[in-house]
């Protein structure tokens, strides 16, 4: 990084985040060591906010230079294309700007994918004894109000990825898929299986919701969290293997440009992607990083074998939209309960 | 120019019109009493002169200036409430006290004169005591002592003695008389007691369905009605049919027994029939005489008073009631009784509608 | 007599079985971090923070600001509506209603827009200015709470009578609003000062979208994906929120405790 | 009335008028104005920024519609029951001739609960309620009663109301106190030496006396339902259709992102409680005939 | 056995007694009055035989069943508060239909008992009309109504009439006398207006600071007062100061100057001081004779009562009033007059203590 942007950032002061949540992909260790790093101070807005919430800061905080006005966001995928349409974001490219795959960036650099991981079952392990290897497993009668969603598919993306990894395994198209995954989940309710409560560590632990499809790394995460009380198994399935990513930006009203660039730098140098990839996030250049032997082996341990990444289904924009439009209307319909 | 001058005064509640055209001039340091009926709009109007109510027509004007429509709060007018209207969160002291500590009295002057008024009240020891924890008349003192705290110009008490015993009562009307003509305080009192009312006022207002009746001297509302209704309202007036048998004798017949009234008949024709007053206390058993008209009849009703015994004596269709005094020697004559009773020519008021 | 102390009792051991069953399964929930044993290990770690003080105090702060915000801003309304202006009690129920339905990061994005750094009333642009801007978002928040209790408090006393009263010895309407309205609807401001304070201690959108360091953000941080410390600190803030609500039910009770009827 | 009195009620009118600007003034700024960009939203379109009806044209899809419907129930029963049993509550604390401590205690209590939600609310109830919750299992082991063999099942309708109703009753006990404060005791007196039970007290003169604020109350705690979100996310997150799920999908989401639709559904929701506001006010003014 | 029956009745409000020791017997269909001063606790015991508030100790018997402890809707006794409690949100016939209501009478029985109640208080008119948009007076005839219409075996009254003008309030407590005789309706009547006792009561019961000082009839408390705190608190009783100059002749001197007692100056010793009560009715200015006392001093205040003229004669340290029926044509003394004054021996009553 040069001098210059550094005594520039350093100059700003400070940096502002937003939705950033501490056990997400590492984060909270990332936001220490920049923070320690370059004497950046580090505002972090709402760490809860979702992909929509980071849109609406920036257009907010369009003529506002306070705190509250977020420098970069943390997006799903989707997000980066109409935000930049919005004219919201503002291209910067990083130093390692070409090692990041094509497919995963803005060609201007108006955005750029920052790290991905696949859906996986987080299992509580003192309850399930035998964990679900695949999707159909999670149809067993042995699953029994045990199987619940990270999210609501009527408005997290996660969520909508899980129903389309159900349904993914022989279908033709984005839309088979999506409608494959909500009969899977229509099933897995009618079953008994299906637990319509948005599943996090406790649900995990009290035993309300032992199976959460989710993140891998967020499952990765509580799996260190929890340390053992109760033990979590992350599987990865067999079949239908989706993978989500998230992209990075710099607002285009960022009150702290300098201060944003520098932080795109720290994210996308090694130091950062390996942040990532200790929160259990494949970073955006984890396979340069492989090819360049920079992984530690120790970290490459702790993640899910690689052969199980060998298939996994990166959903396009265009297949995004699709997912959304079916899945969301058709959830109420497969698995809401109606009142009378 | 009077203190306070009230012209045309007109209240109405929706469609009920509850003061009609009510004037009336006070001068500066006067004390004068509404008398009416319950209902006939004395505490509409009291509060209208204190700014609670607003006019519906017509003018007051205080000390010259027009307050018609003045808060309240600048008319520098004190009022005590018919329902006392403490306040609950205060205790009597601190109910006392709230309009010097509004005027930003010194301390020490506050206290002075919260321990003046609470002697007066003779309510020395409830001064920590919550409006909650007194009885009624403790109550409406308390009332009548934070009204009188803050010495305004102009007072309205609004019954503020309705609910006290006779000596008590007494006791307090005078002190609050005395504290009047020193500090000079023009006052409006309003009370259904008309003993209270002849004995304290300067002038009456006899009110009737939201008009001034008669406006006057104590003595000249009770002796001289000028209407029928003031003359059955104040005191306990005998009204009588009469015939005229010669107005310019001023010889009548009442129930068929011949009488002489000294003046007034010859407003009225030969034959006519026409209404005549007699004040219980004219009438004395026995006692005929020249001079004095003289009535045979039988006793009715003997109702001990106290100091008065009134007796009704029914005579023909007429009921004529009587005043005497207590005697705990020689008691009234009973029930069933015939009796002649008598009372001076000049007792006998000949009406004139 | 008797029977009517039964239901009485009935209905508060109902009530609090309903209550705290709830709590108490949170509690036995957040004393299971260590395997196999109970332990208070989740408080340890919660307390062990200093910016679990830090945060709860920089809230408290902000509570009693908007309770005393709330009070200047609905007392003196609710009294003129039930005094004077009838007519527009419709307007002003509606109006403090509206916060209930208008999600809270709407209303927060309008303040960025209409408050920020570039505006005419540039409030973020320094840490007291957001705190203003916060306390009045809190306010807003407080508001359906604080005009409902308020509102049926001043619906039981005699308003009318007792500001008579006041004015008949010379009373302005601050002294009216503060010496004499205000003591004798203390319930209701004692009601309306929990539910704000409750708001505001809890409260996470407004605080973090400003950027303020209060104690919702912070429960946010530290609890969004543990297991057994979001319990804990559940069962903390509980029962400090209802701590500081005793001390304030004292404070306001300190003055005129006497005067009940 | 002459023009001079007119004049003056106006000028008092005017007065009080001052007395409650600072509130308009706040409610503007800090309410009005905030919302009105919201509204303002509501009629762009999301891409252009143009004009446009379309947002509330989408409000007629038959899953926004269902799931206002179902928000409305669920805020409307939750206000019921939650107006009815916090009353019993406060009037048990208020009237109920118990021991002195109880009364501050359930108010302070209420203070917290009432502003208990969201996450740690929807955990309190699974962990108590779940199908492993305390109760259940303690149900299942002790008196060997299978809760969940009923029917029941905490992550419904049924469930919601009832974790609903941890918020609603407190609150409802806080706004009630001060109104059943406000009885006085003669009337009770009166009615008691006229020979009336407390069912007859009740039905007649309490009742009436206490049903503006009751139904005041109870309004609030609709619109306090009606606008709640994070309890019902959190607890049965995607099985219910509330319409502040999809609302806050569309302005806060990682997927939807139409904050213009989201506008238009606030603006929506801002209706219907304009619409129960306006049902309560004639329902008060029906049965206020006797106030001042 | 009575009616009711009080014993031993005690009330403490903390740590203040403000009943002590109350026990009386009233017999079925009597009519009794408690008068006495403010705050003495008249109102509290009503409370107590309505239910209200709970004795601290003694007993009260209703109909020969022990009552303590019983709720105020099982005893079948009326009343009518101090401060009207009427029902803010009902109408007045509402009001009064209340107790009919709830005893589920029939519709067509509670409609025309209603309207005779609304007669009797002469508010036919004001029906329809919400206690708030009465007047004081108004608001206190709607209790009356309310209480009198469900007929109960005991009709307790506190202060019923007290914001009422004479007329009305004259005429309505001869209507609640007849109805109350009619129905035989046990009646307890608490006033602050002596007049209102003395006429209508059957006995009266004088009370002091929580105790009954005397019980009796009418004209048996007016005329042979028991104790002092009676003998001043009924009526207006002159207490002077006498010499006893021969007990066995019932000579005593009043300020120098001689008088002659019929009885009572023999309990007393020779050149002791004692106390002699004086009524003002008993008194007359000239008209001494014989069997007649005089005494000669100086007018010092005429106060017009009404039918009665109040006068305030000084003789050397006393001031001795007395009471003149006001006659309009021969109007009383002036200020300052000298006059002798007389009164009958017998009159002339010398207190015990
Ligand atoms: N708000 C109102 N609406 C309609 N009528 C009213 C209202 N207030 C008072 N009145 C009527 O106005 C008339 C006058 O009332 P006001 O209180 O002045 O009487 P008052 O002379 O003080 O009587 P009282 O001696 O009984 O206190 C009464 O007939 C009363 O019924
Ligand atoms: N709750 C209370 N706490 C303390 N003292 C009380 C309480 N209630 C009444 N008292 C006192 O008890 C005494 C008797 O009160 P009560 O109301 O019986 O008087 P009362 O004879 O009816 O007087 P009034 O003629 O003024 O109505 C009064 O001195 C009063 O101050
Ligand atoms: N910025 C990371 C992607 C946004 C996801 N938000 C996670 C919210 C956790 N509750
Ligand atoms: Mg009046
Ligand atoms: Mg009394």
């Amino acid at each position: 990084q040069s001098a210059e942007l550094i005594a520039a950032a350093k100059a700003e002061g400070e940096l502002t985040t937003i939705a950033l949540p501490h056990d997400w992909c590492g984060y909270g260790a990332l936001i220490e060591g920049f923070k320690s790093k370059y004497g950046l101070k580090v505002n972090e807005l709402n760490p809860d906010a979702g992909s929509g919430d980071e849109i609406e800061a920036i257009k907010a905080n369009k003529d506002n230079k306070g705190p509250q006005a977020p420098d970069v966001i943390d997006v799903g995928l989707s997000f980066g294309p109409s935000a930049k349409a919005d004219g919201l974001i503002q291209p910067y490219k990083v130093a390692t700007w070409d090692s990041i795959p094509d497919s995963a960036k803005d060609a201007d650099g108006y955005w750029y994918g920052d790290y991905y991981g696949v859906l996986a079952f987080e299992v509580n392990a003192d309850i399930v004894k035998d964990a679900p290897k695949d999707w159909a497993d999670l149809l067993k009668p042995e699953f029994a109000n045990a199987v619940a969603l990270a999210g609501d598919p009527r408005a997290s993306n996660q969520a909508i990825q899980a129903v389309y990894a159900a349904g993914l395994e022989g279908a033709a198209d984005a839309k088979a898929a999506a409608e494959a995954g909500l009969k899977f989940f229509a099933e897995l309710n009618k079953a008994g299986n299906f637990v319509p409560v948005i599943g996090k560590a406790a649900s995990l632990a009290q035993g309300a919701t032992p199976v959460i499809i989710r993140w891998d790394y967020n499952a990765l995460a509580d799996r260190d969290t929890l340390a053992g009380n109760p033990n979590v198994e992350v599987v990865v399935p067999k079949t239908g293997v989706v993978a989500g990513v998230y992209v990075q930006a710099i607002s285009a009203y960022a009150p702290h440009p300098n201060a944003a660039k520098l932080w795109m730098e720290y994210l996308y140098s090694d130091e950062g992607q390996l942040g990532w990839l200790k929160g259990y996030c494949h970073p955006i250049r984890f396979n340069d990083l492989a090819k360049n032997g920079k992984i530690p082996q120790e970290l490459l341990d702790k993640l899910p074998p690689a052969e199980a990444y060998a298939n996994a289904k990166f959903p396009t924009l265009e297949e995004q939209g699709i997912l959304k439009e079916t899945i969301t209307k058709g959830w109420d319909a497969a698995v809401g309960a109606d009142v009378k | 120019m009077s203190f306070i001058d009230i012209r045309n005064l007109k209240k109405s509640f929706g469609p009920t019109t509850v003061v009609h055209d009510f004037s009336m001039a006070i001068e500066k340091g006067e004390f004068i009493s509404f008398l009416g009926p319950s209902g006939c709009g004395k505490t509409t109007i009291l509060r209208m002169i204190a700014g609670f109510e607003t006019a519906s027509g017509g003018e007051i004007r205080l000390a010259g200036a027009d307050v018609t429509h003045l808060p309240p709060a600048r008319r520098n007018v004190g009022m005590v409430f018919q329902a006392y209207a403490l306040f609950p969160n205060m205790t009597v002291a601190e109910n006392i006290a709230f309009g010097l500590k509004v005027a930003q009295k010194p301390q020490a002057e506050i206290k002075a004169r919260v321990e003046e008024m609470l002697a007066l009240i003779k309510l020395p020891q409830l001064a920590d005591r919550y409006p909650y924890q007194m009885s009624g008349g403790q109550q409406q003192r308390v009332a009548l002592a934070r009204a009188l705290a803050v010495r305004p110009q102009v007072l309205l008490l609004d019954e503020p003695l309705s609910a006290l015993d006779a000596k008590i009562r007494v006791s307090l009307r005078e002190d609050i008389r005395n504290l009047q003509r020193e500090l000079g305080i023009t006052t409006v009192f309003v009370t259904h007691d008309q003993e209270e009312a002849l004995s304290i006022s300067d002038r009456i207002v006899v009110m009737n369905e939201g008009r001034a009746d008669q406006m006057g001297r104590p003595f000249e509302i009770y002796n001289y009605p000028q209407t029928r209704f003031v003359a059955s309202f104040v005191g306990t007036l005998n009204l009588l049919k009469a015939t005229v048998v010669d107005p310019s004798a001023g010889r009548l017949e009442i129930e068929g027994q011949g009488v002489i009234a000294e003046h007034g008949a010859e407003a009225h024709a030969r034959g006519a029939t026409c209404t005549v007053a007699l004040r219980p206390e004219a009438v004395t058993i026995g006692e005929p005489g020249p001079g004095r008209n003289a009535l045979s009849g039988l006793i009715e009703e003997v109702a001990f008073l106290g100091a008065i015994v009134r007796v009704r004596v029914r005579v023909g269709t007429a009921a004529i009631s009587l005043d005497l005094f207590n005697d705990p020697t020689s008691p009234p004559p009973e029930r069933g009784t015939a009796v002649t009773i008598a009372f001076d020519r000049d007792d006998l008021l000949v009406l004139k509608d | 007599m008797k029977e009517s102390r039964f239901g009485s009792w009935l209905a508060i051991v109902l009530g609090a079985s309903y209550f705290l069953i709830p709590l108490i399964g949170t509690f036995e929930f957040s004393l299971r971090m260590k395997r196999g044993e109970y332990s208070f290990e989740a408080y340890r770690v919660v307390f062990s923070d200093p910016n679990f003080q830090a945060s709860f105090l920089f809230s408290t702060v902000m509570a009693v600001v908007t309770v005393v915000l709330g009070i200047l801003l609905v007392v003196p309304t609710a009294y003129w509506v039930q005094l004077r202006l009838p007519k527009l009690r419709p307007l002003v129920e509606f109006v403090t209603l509206l916060p209930l339905v208008i999600p809270a990061i709407v209303i927060v994005f309008g303040y960025l827009r209409l408050y920020n750094s570039s505006s005419f009333l540039p409030l973020t642009n320094s840490s007291f200015g957001t705190n203003v801007l916060l306390a009045c978002g809190y306010a807003t928040l407080a508001l359906p709470y604080m005009y409902r209790s308020v509102e049926s408090g001043m619906r039981s006393i005699d308003v009318r009578t007792l500001t008579e009263a006041a004015e008949s010895l010379g009373a302005g309407w601050p002294t009216i609003l503060f010496r004499i309205i205000l003591p004798n609807i203390r319930s209701a401001l004692l009601s309306g000062a929990f539910l704000t304070f409750a708001i505001v201690i809890g409260e996470f959108t407004f605080a973090s979208l400003l950027n303020r360091p209060a104690f919702g953000p912070y429960l946010q941080l530290v609890g969004a994906n543990r297991a057994y410390e979001p319990a804990a600190l559940a069962i903390i803030a509980f029962f400090v929120t209802w701590a500081c609500m005793g001390l304030i039910q004292i404070v306001g009770r300190a003055r005129g405790d006497s005067a009940r009827r | 009335m002459t023009t001079t009195a007119a004049a003056a009620a106006r000028r008092k009118t005017a007065g009080a008028m001052i007395g409650v600007t600072p509130f308009f003034l706040f409610a503007i700024l800090f309410l009005l104005l905030p919302t009105g960009i919201l509204i303002v939203g509501a009629f762009q379109d999301s891409q252009t920024g143009a004009f446009t009806l379309a947002n509330f044209g989408d409000l007629l899809q038959p899953s926004i519609l269902s799931a206002f419907r179902i928000s409305i129930y669920v805020s409307a029963t939750s206000a019921l029951g939650g107006a009815l049993l916090g009353f019993a509550l406060a009037y048990a604390a208020v009237l109920g001739k118990l021991p002195g401590w109880i009364r501050p205690t359930l108010t302070t209590f209420s203070g917290v609960a009432s502003q208990f939600a969201g996450v740690p609310l929807a955990f309190a109830f699974i962990s108590t309620l779940g199908r492993l919750g305390l109760v259940t299992l303690l149900l299942r082991d002790l008196l060997g009663f299978n809760l969940y063999a009923t029917g029941f099942n905490l992550l419904t309708f049924w469930g919601l109301t009832l974790t609903y109703l941890y918020f609603q009753i407190p609150l409802m006990v806080l706004v009630v106190t001060p109104a059943l404060d406000g009885l006085r005791k003669e009337w009770r007196e009166a009615a008691q030496i006229l020979g009336a039970s407390p069912l007859q007290y009740w039905r007649w003169v309490a009742g009436p006396i206490l049903w503006p604020s009751v139904m005041g109350a109870t309004l609030l705690l609709f619109a306090n339902a009606f606008g709640a979100i994070a309890t019902a996310y959190a607890l049965t997150g995607s099985s219910l259709n509330i319409i502040t799920i999809l609302l806050y999908a569309q302005i806060r989401g990682d997927v939807l992102h139409n904050a213009n639709l989201g506008f238009a559904i606030a603006v929506g929701m801002i209706a219907i409680t304009a619409a129960s506001n306006l049902l309560y006010i004639w329902l008060r003014a029906r049965s206020e005939r006797w106030l001042k």
